[in-house]
């Protein structure tokens, strides 16, 4: 090796990492082994090699002592291999004379036993210092951005990120599924803390996308297929028909008025089945686009095709009703895509002890955000499914939250919007209402104060998770009510109250489809299936894989504030990549070595990208290395060895294996 | 065997899923025996046949190859390709005299920290059952010109 | 006046991780105290301590006050604690640790018939391999309370004439295969 | 012949759940689903012994399925829900606690039988549709509360979901049987507790009554002897505390189905009932059989 690039000395620097490896790692035995390793020329153990002190070490060593590989005993390089290799580069040396070696998340963390941990750290020292001899210097490649950008999801996320990089002249393509815009916000009345009107903050937002320059919506659709890599994404989206056409329809409504069915008899799924609607709908009024929806499973002309179709008579020449569309297939270019396909609330039918689904007077919170909705089915009337005002209200906290028969994860929302609830409640009903909750979570600006605000309003808060929903009476002073009971943790009793109206304050779980929407996109999820995050805290919206990003509650429960702050930081990381223009590729791709080709084409059928390629005239299989991922499948499938891959040449990893067995 | 006897496990865990989920063990501080040492590469359909053979032909007892699950490789399709090769694998290690369990192919994906613990544990409690590779010297010789 | 007033030193903490180590308790330290055992538990509601302020008692490491209470001995192993905890937590497991620490130590209230019925009902079972009823409330009784014999008298008969009843004294006939008296202990 | 279950009566089908154990082995018999009692079988070890030495309850739990095991069961029945509980709980630990299981030789091989009870033998191995098939007499009675009682539900047992099972409403009702929407389904009976300390028993079964009766049941269904001994041994005392209280049978679900049968009166223990014998004349007694009775 050292003829090819002149003798090899290696700097080893094992990291303290504050005491998150010194406790564990006997940091000064390591460094004192390393400096014995061959081709060793210094070993230090430093505090914190990522701080700047730690990598202006690096830099200095290099001039110093002419180093020309570099090994980093510190984290894992998932954190910081980026760092380290940039400072070789402040240093005058290539990058990718660099390995690093994960001694705190594969050693100090995970054993207890610092002789077994220093014991294993040395080891995997050992094999970076052989591995690191093998380094090639390296060029990372550049690709070109392209400037516009995906935004999935039509909810409060993606209006926001799709609205902030509109603005900054990108162009966005919006894709919702439903036809219309506002996902969950729009089902809402008021926001806690300020109860300002949801309605009011949300519908501007989401006329401006509708008429945004820069802003191709298609609602009704979804996204099909990704292809392609960072700044150069194809995507496939399929248009489901809406029988409709949004660009010749006006808004005027007149078709629903026109319907030969004259009562709405089909569930309102935007009401949760609160109210009815007719097979040609508006899901709300402030819908976006203001366009109907014809729905095929209950309109009788696709039943039956024996309909007046007067709705197509009421459009008059505008035909903007067309019940034989089909679905569009649009394709389409992007350079970054922003995932903000948010959140389903949990199926109370899961705890059955709260009687949802069998009692009417047991509600979800989302039912009772329509009911208090002035544009919800009851105008915004607190009412039961009988039409009697409720005189007492129970509101059921932690319903699928904080429970390890359904979800062990706070969904962070419920107390404030229980508060809420029941605030409106009180407000519209003069009810007596209950909050039954395990512990008050109200960590937010203007959270705490109006929790003060309610309970000066006095509403019951009883601290105990309730146990049972039942229509059992004790005595007469319960018939036909609803029996809440709970103990009273704080007064120290079992309490039975009885109410008029159940409200479960359902939590947030990941959206059913959010599996194949992480394939789709080749992205990971965290254990409870939210979606994976590049790192909880310093890249909160990145993703594992460059140009897709997370905004809002696909990636973890959280409020209408942190949604918008966290869609804003996914647009801002979208433009970042795009203003630079390119954006530079790990060069760990593989390359065909001729000379030692047999032309036996094993590799071709091994690379999903088509990236190896088969050269006739010459009879041998060259790799497109633009088109190259750099998994390296076909490096290892090559039965010659022909093929080697750049960063993981089969030297580089024999040697690592050596390592790892030198039995330090 | 000598209940002294520490098996040496080398991993070979793919970039995206277990070798994260590895992180995720350690920022979770799970605890797990120390006696498998990780050698990360891009994708499982990385680990060539030579690797293992080079790995045992070097004193490891065993080969854990850690890839993403069905259907979610980074690489769309690298861990199958993987999972092929290791059938192979199998095949012919038998052959070469190397039980089964020595060579063990696991889908960890990048929520599974507890799974990298778990598979960990198991591995290194079937190789203490199994014993050293105590292959002779000819047999490890044989294996690395084969390697 | 009575005082109230825990000092720590009356705290053991050692029994309480001990007491975490048993089967079903493991979860006893992730115990959120949000009261759902209590909540669903059908005499939590005749309990000096609820079933929420045991766990709460244990993990603090008030062993006397938790092994001396009637909460353990009232708890009639229905599992609805165990159905209904956020946390999996085995309470019915908890209580029958803290009723086997409570007769090894006599701690349990005097002349309370449950600790009684179940030392005799052991007794019978260990030396005959089957309870007979009839005489396992009897023993019960004398070694209680003797009296609650009369209230039993009506529903005795009432037995007696339907023929459910039996004065047999229950025997297997392999008596050496069962389990032989073992000091009370527990099993890690 | 199918080869039959190995049927575990426990000590109170011998005594006061007599009853029980006549009509299950009439109403098997009359399905052709032969049991097999257990020879020399032993006490479960139920709730009192657990709170004496776990480690020894376990013992003699195991004792029983390893007798199962020796007479070459593969299915054990259990209808005492007590029983049926510790034989699955004992399994259970035995499989999560290998340290159980290192206590006792017989626990290795118990894990191999499946402790079942009889509603749930009924209801899978049969289901509703076949004994609707086979009924032979028309329902004259009135409603019925299925009550399921704790254990037999809980978190051990595959009887039924845990907190609203259904199959015994679904099997009386598979025979004509009206049932009521009953909220106190589980909520435990109190279980030994009426002969401990017997007021608190009393309520427990009190509140029981109640609501049945409020909800429009004349008679209550039960899955365990013990249950239906403390709801029907002491109605006439709570009669006798506080004037108006309704004279309730409590029957075993294996009553009510072998009757639909067509099962002989005698066999089925009506006799034993202390509690509704008027209504219980009423409802059973007469027996006008009606071969075609729904059969389609």
């Amino acid at each position: 090796m050292s003829d090819r690039n002149g003798a090899v000395r290696i700097g080893v620097y094992t990291c303290h990492c504050g005491a998150n490896i010194a406790a564990t790692v006997d940091v000064k035995a390591l460094a004192e082994f390393a400096a014995l390793l061959p081709n060793v020329v210094l070993s230090r153990d430093y505090k914190y090699m990522c701080s700047s002190p730690g990598q202006d070490l690096i830099r200095q060593d290099i001039r110093d002592h002419q180093l020309n590989r570099i090994v980093v005993a510190s984290c894992s390089p998932h954190l910081h291999e980026h760092t380290f290799r940039t400072a070789l580069k402040v240093g005058g040396l290539n990058p990718f004379y660099f390995h690093m070696v994960n001694i705190r998340e594969q050693a100090s963390w995970v054993h207890e036993n610092k002789a077994q941990a220093t014991r294993k750290a040395k080891d995997l020292v050992c094999a970076a210092v052989r591995r690191v001899a093998f380094h090639q210097p390296l060029e990372r490649g550049r690709v070109a951005i392209h400037p516009d950008v995906l935004v999935v999801g039509g909810g409060i996320a993606g209006i926001h990120a799709a609205l902030t990089l509109a603005n900054a002249g990108k162009h966005v393509f919006l894709v919702e599924r439903e036809a219309t815009i506002g996902g969950h916000m729009a089902k809402f009345d008021k926001t806690f803390p300020t109860l300002d009107c949801a309605a009011c903050i949300l519908t501007p937002k989401m006329s401006a996308v509708r008429s945004h320059p820069n802003i191709t919506l298609w609602t009704y659709s979804e996204v099909t297929k990704v292809d392609g890599y960072v700044g150069n994404y194809k995507v496939t989206v399929l248009r489901h028909p809406r029988y409709v056409d949004e660009d010749l329809c006006s808004g005027c409504l007149e078709c629903l008025e026109a319907c030969v069915c004259k009562q709405a008899k089909v569930p309102d799924d935007f009401n949760l089945g609160l109210s009815k609607r007719k097979p040609i709908y508006i899901p709300f009024p402030q819908a976006v686009p203001q366009v109907p929806v014809v729905d095929p499973e209950t309109c009788i002309q696709f039943k039956s095709g024996k309909c007046k179709t007067t709705c197509i008579a009421a459009c008059g020449d505008r035909h903007a009703i067309n019940l034989r569309a089909e679905a569009k297939v649009e394709q389409i270019e992007v350079g970054t895509a922003i995932l903000a396909t948010g959140f389903q609330t949990f199926d109370a039918r899961r705890t059955p002890y709260y009687g949802f689904g069998k009692y009417p007077n047991v509600y979800t919170a989302l039912e009772v955000e329509r009911l208090v909705n002035a544009s919800g089915p009851t105008a915004g009337e607190v009412v039961l499914r009988d039409g009697r005002l409720p005189r007492t209200v129970g509101i059921v906290h932690c319903v699928g939250s904080r429970d390890e028969n359904t979800h062990r994860w706070c969904s962070r929302v419920c107390c404030m919007y229980s508060l809420k609830l029941a605030h409106l409640i009180k407000e519209r009903t003069g009810a007596e209402v209950f909050n039954f909750y395990i512990d008050m979570r109200t960590p937010g600006k203007g959270f705490e104060e109006f929790y003060q605000k309610l309970l000066n309003e006095r509403v019951h808060f009883i601290r105990g998770r309730v146990a049972e929903v039942t229509d059992w009476v004790f005595d007469a002073s319960e018939e036909g009510k609803l029996v809440i009971r709970v103990e009273d943790t704080l007064a120290g009793f079992v309490r039975r109250i009885p109410v008029d109206m159940v409200v479960l304050a359902t939590g947030l779980e990941p959206r059913a489809d959010a599996p194949e929407v992480r394939r789709l996109f080749n992205i990971s999820c965290a254990s409870e299936g939210f979606f994976l995050e590049r790192h909880p805290k310093l890249a909160p919206v990145n993703t594992f894989t460059d140009g897709i990003f997370l905004a809002g509650c696909c990636q973890a429960p959280k409020d209408i504030p942190d949604t918008v702050a966290q869609a804003g930081a996914a647009a801002a990381e979208a433009l970042a990549l795009i203003d630079a223009g390119y954006v530079e590729t790990e060069p760990n791709t593989a390359h065909v070595m001729e000379e030692q080709c047999c032309g036996c084409k094993t590799c071709i059928s091994m690379c999903p990208y088509h990236a190896v390629s088969f050269i006739e005239d010459i009879h041998k299989s060259r790799v497109n290395e633009v088109l190259c991922k750099g998994c390296g499948t076909c490096v290892a499938a090559c039965p010659s060895g022909a093929i080697r891959q750049n960063l993981f040449e089969d030297d580089e990893i024999f040697a690592e294996i050596e390592g790892v067995l030198s039995n330090a | 065997m000598p209940d002294d006897f520490e098996p040496r496990i080398v991993a070979f865990f793919c970039n995206w899923c277990t070798y994260l989920a590895a992180d995720l063990a350690g920022t979770s501080r799970i605890k797990y025996l120390p006696n498998a040492e990780v050698v990360r590469v891009m994708c499982s359909g990385r680990v060539d046949v030579q690797f293992v053979l080079k790995a045992f032909a070097k004193g490891a007892d065993g080969v854990l190859i850690g890839g993403c699950h069905p259907g979610d490789c980074h690489y769309q399709e690298g861990n199958y390709k993987a999972l092929r090769r290791y059938r192979l694998l199998r095949r012919l290690l038998r052959q070469m005299g190397i039980e089964d369990e020595r060579l063990r192919l696991e889908w960890i994906s990048a929520a599974e920290g507890d799974r990298v613990r778990v598979v960990i544990d198991e591995m290194v409690a079937t190789l203490k059952r199994l014993g050293p590779l105590r292959k002779a010297e000819e047999e490890r010789a044989h294996l690395t010109e084969v390697a | 006046m009575q005082r109230e007033l825990k000092l720590q030193r009356e705290a053991d903490l050692e029994w309480a991780r001990q007491v975490s180590q048993r089967p079903g308790c493991e979860g006893l330290f992730s115990c959120l105290q949000c009261g759902a055992c209590s909540g669903t538990c059908p005499l939590s509601i005749y309990m000096d301590f609820s079933p929420r302020r045991i766990v709460a008692l244990v993990r603090e490491g008030f062993r006397k006050d938790a092994l001396s209470s009637k909460t353990i001995w009232l708890c009639a192993s229905c599992y609805s604690c165990a159905v209904h905890c956020p946390r999996q937590i085995h309470i019915a497991d908890v209580m029958y640790g803290l009723k086997r620490e409570a007769i090894q130590d006599r701690l349990y209230p005097a002349r309370f018939p449950i600790p009684v019925l179940a030392q005799e009902f052991y007794k019978m079972v260990r030396r005959r391999g089957r309870n007979s009823e009839f005489w396992l409330v009897l023993r019960m009784a004398l070694r209680s309370n003797p009296l609650i014999l009369l209230g039993m008298v009506r529903t005795g008969w009432n037995l007696a004439r339907t023929g459910r009843l039996s004065l047999r004294r229950e025997r297997i006939r392999d008596i050496a295969s069962l389990p032989q008296e073992i000091a009370p202990r527990e099993v890690a | 012949m199918p080869n039959p279950y190995g049927y575990f009566p426990g000590c109170s089908l011998k005594g006061t759940g007599v009853a029980y154990e006549e009509s299950l082995l009439a109403l098997f018999q009359l399905l052709d689903l032969p049991l097999a009692e257990l020879d020399d079988w032993n006490c479960c070890g139920a709730t009192s012994y657990m709170c004496i030495d776990e480690c020894s309850a376990f013992s003699l739990a195991a004792r029983n399925l390893a007798l199962a095991h020796k007479a070459g069961h593969r299915e054990l029945l259990a209808p005492c829900s007590a029983c049926y509980l510790v034989l699955r709980k004992t399994q259970d630990y035995a499989e999560r606690y290998p340290g159980i299981a290192a206590h006792n030789g017989h626990l290795a091989i118990c894990r191999a039988i499946r402790v079942r009870h009889p509603l749930e033998v009924l209801y899978t191995d049969l289901g509703p549709e076949r004994i609707r098939k086979k009924l032979v007499r028309h329902w004259r009675g009135g409603r019925v509360a299925c009550y399921y009682g704790c254990q037999m539900v809980r978190p051990y047992a595959e009887a039924d979901r845990d907190c609203d099972p259904v199959r015994m409403d679904e099997l009386l009702g598979a025979v004509g049987v009206p049932t009521v929407d009953y909220s106190l389904k589980t909520k435990c009976c109190g279980g030994s507790l009426t002969g401990t300390t017997h007021s608190v028993g009393l309520q427990l079964t009190e509140i029981l009554l109640n609501e049945a009766a409020r909800k429009g049941a004349q008679a209550i269904a039960t899955v365990c002897p013990l249950c239906q001994y403390n709801l029907d041994a002491y109605q006439s005392e709570m009669r006798r505390a506080s004037g108006k209280r309704p004279d309730m049978p409590i029957l075993y679900f294996t009553q009510i189905l072998g009757w639909a049968l067509g099962g002989d009166l005698a066999s089925l223990g009506f006799r034993r009932a202390i509690s509704g014998r008027k209504t219980i004349e009423q409802w059973f007694t007469k027996d006008r059989v009606e071969k075609e009775a729904y059969v389609r």
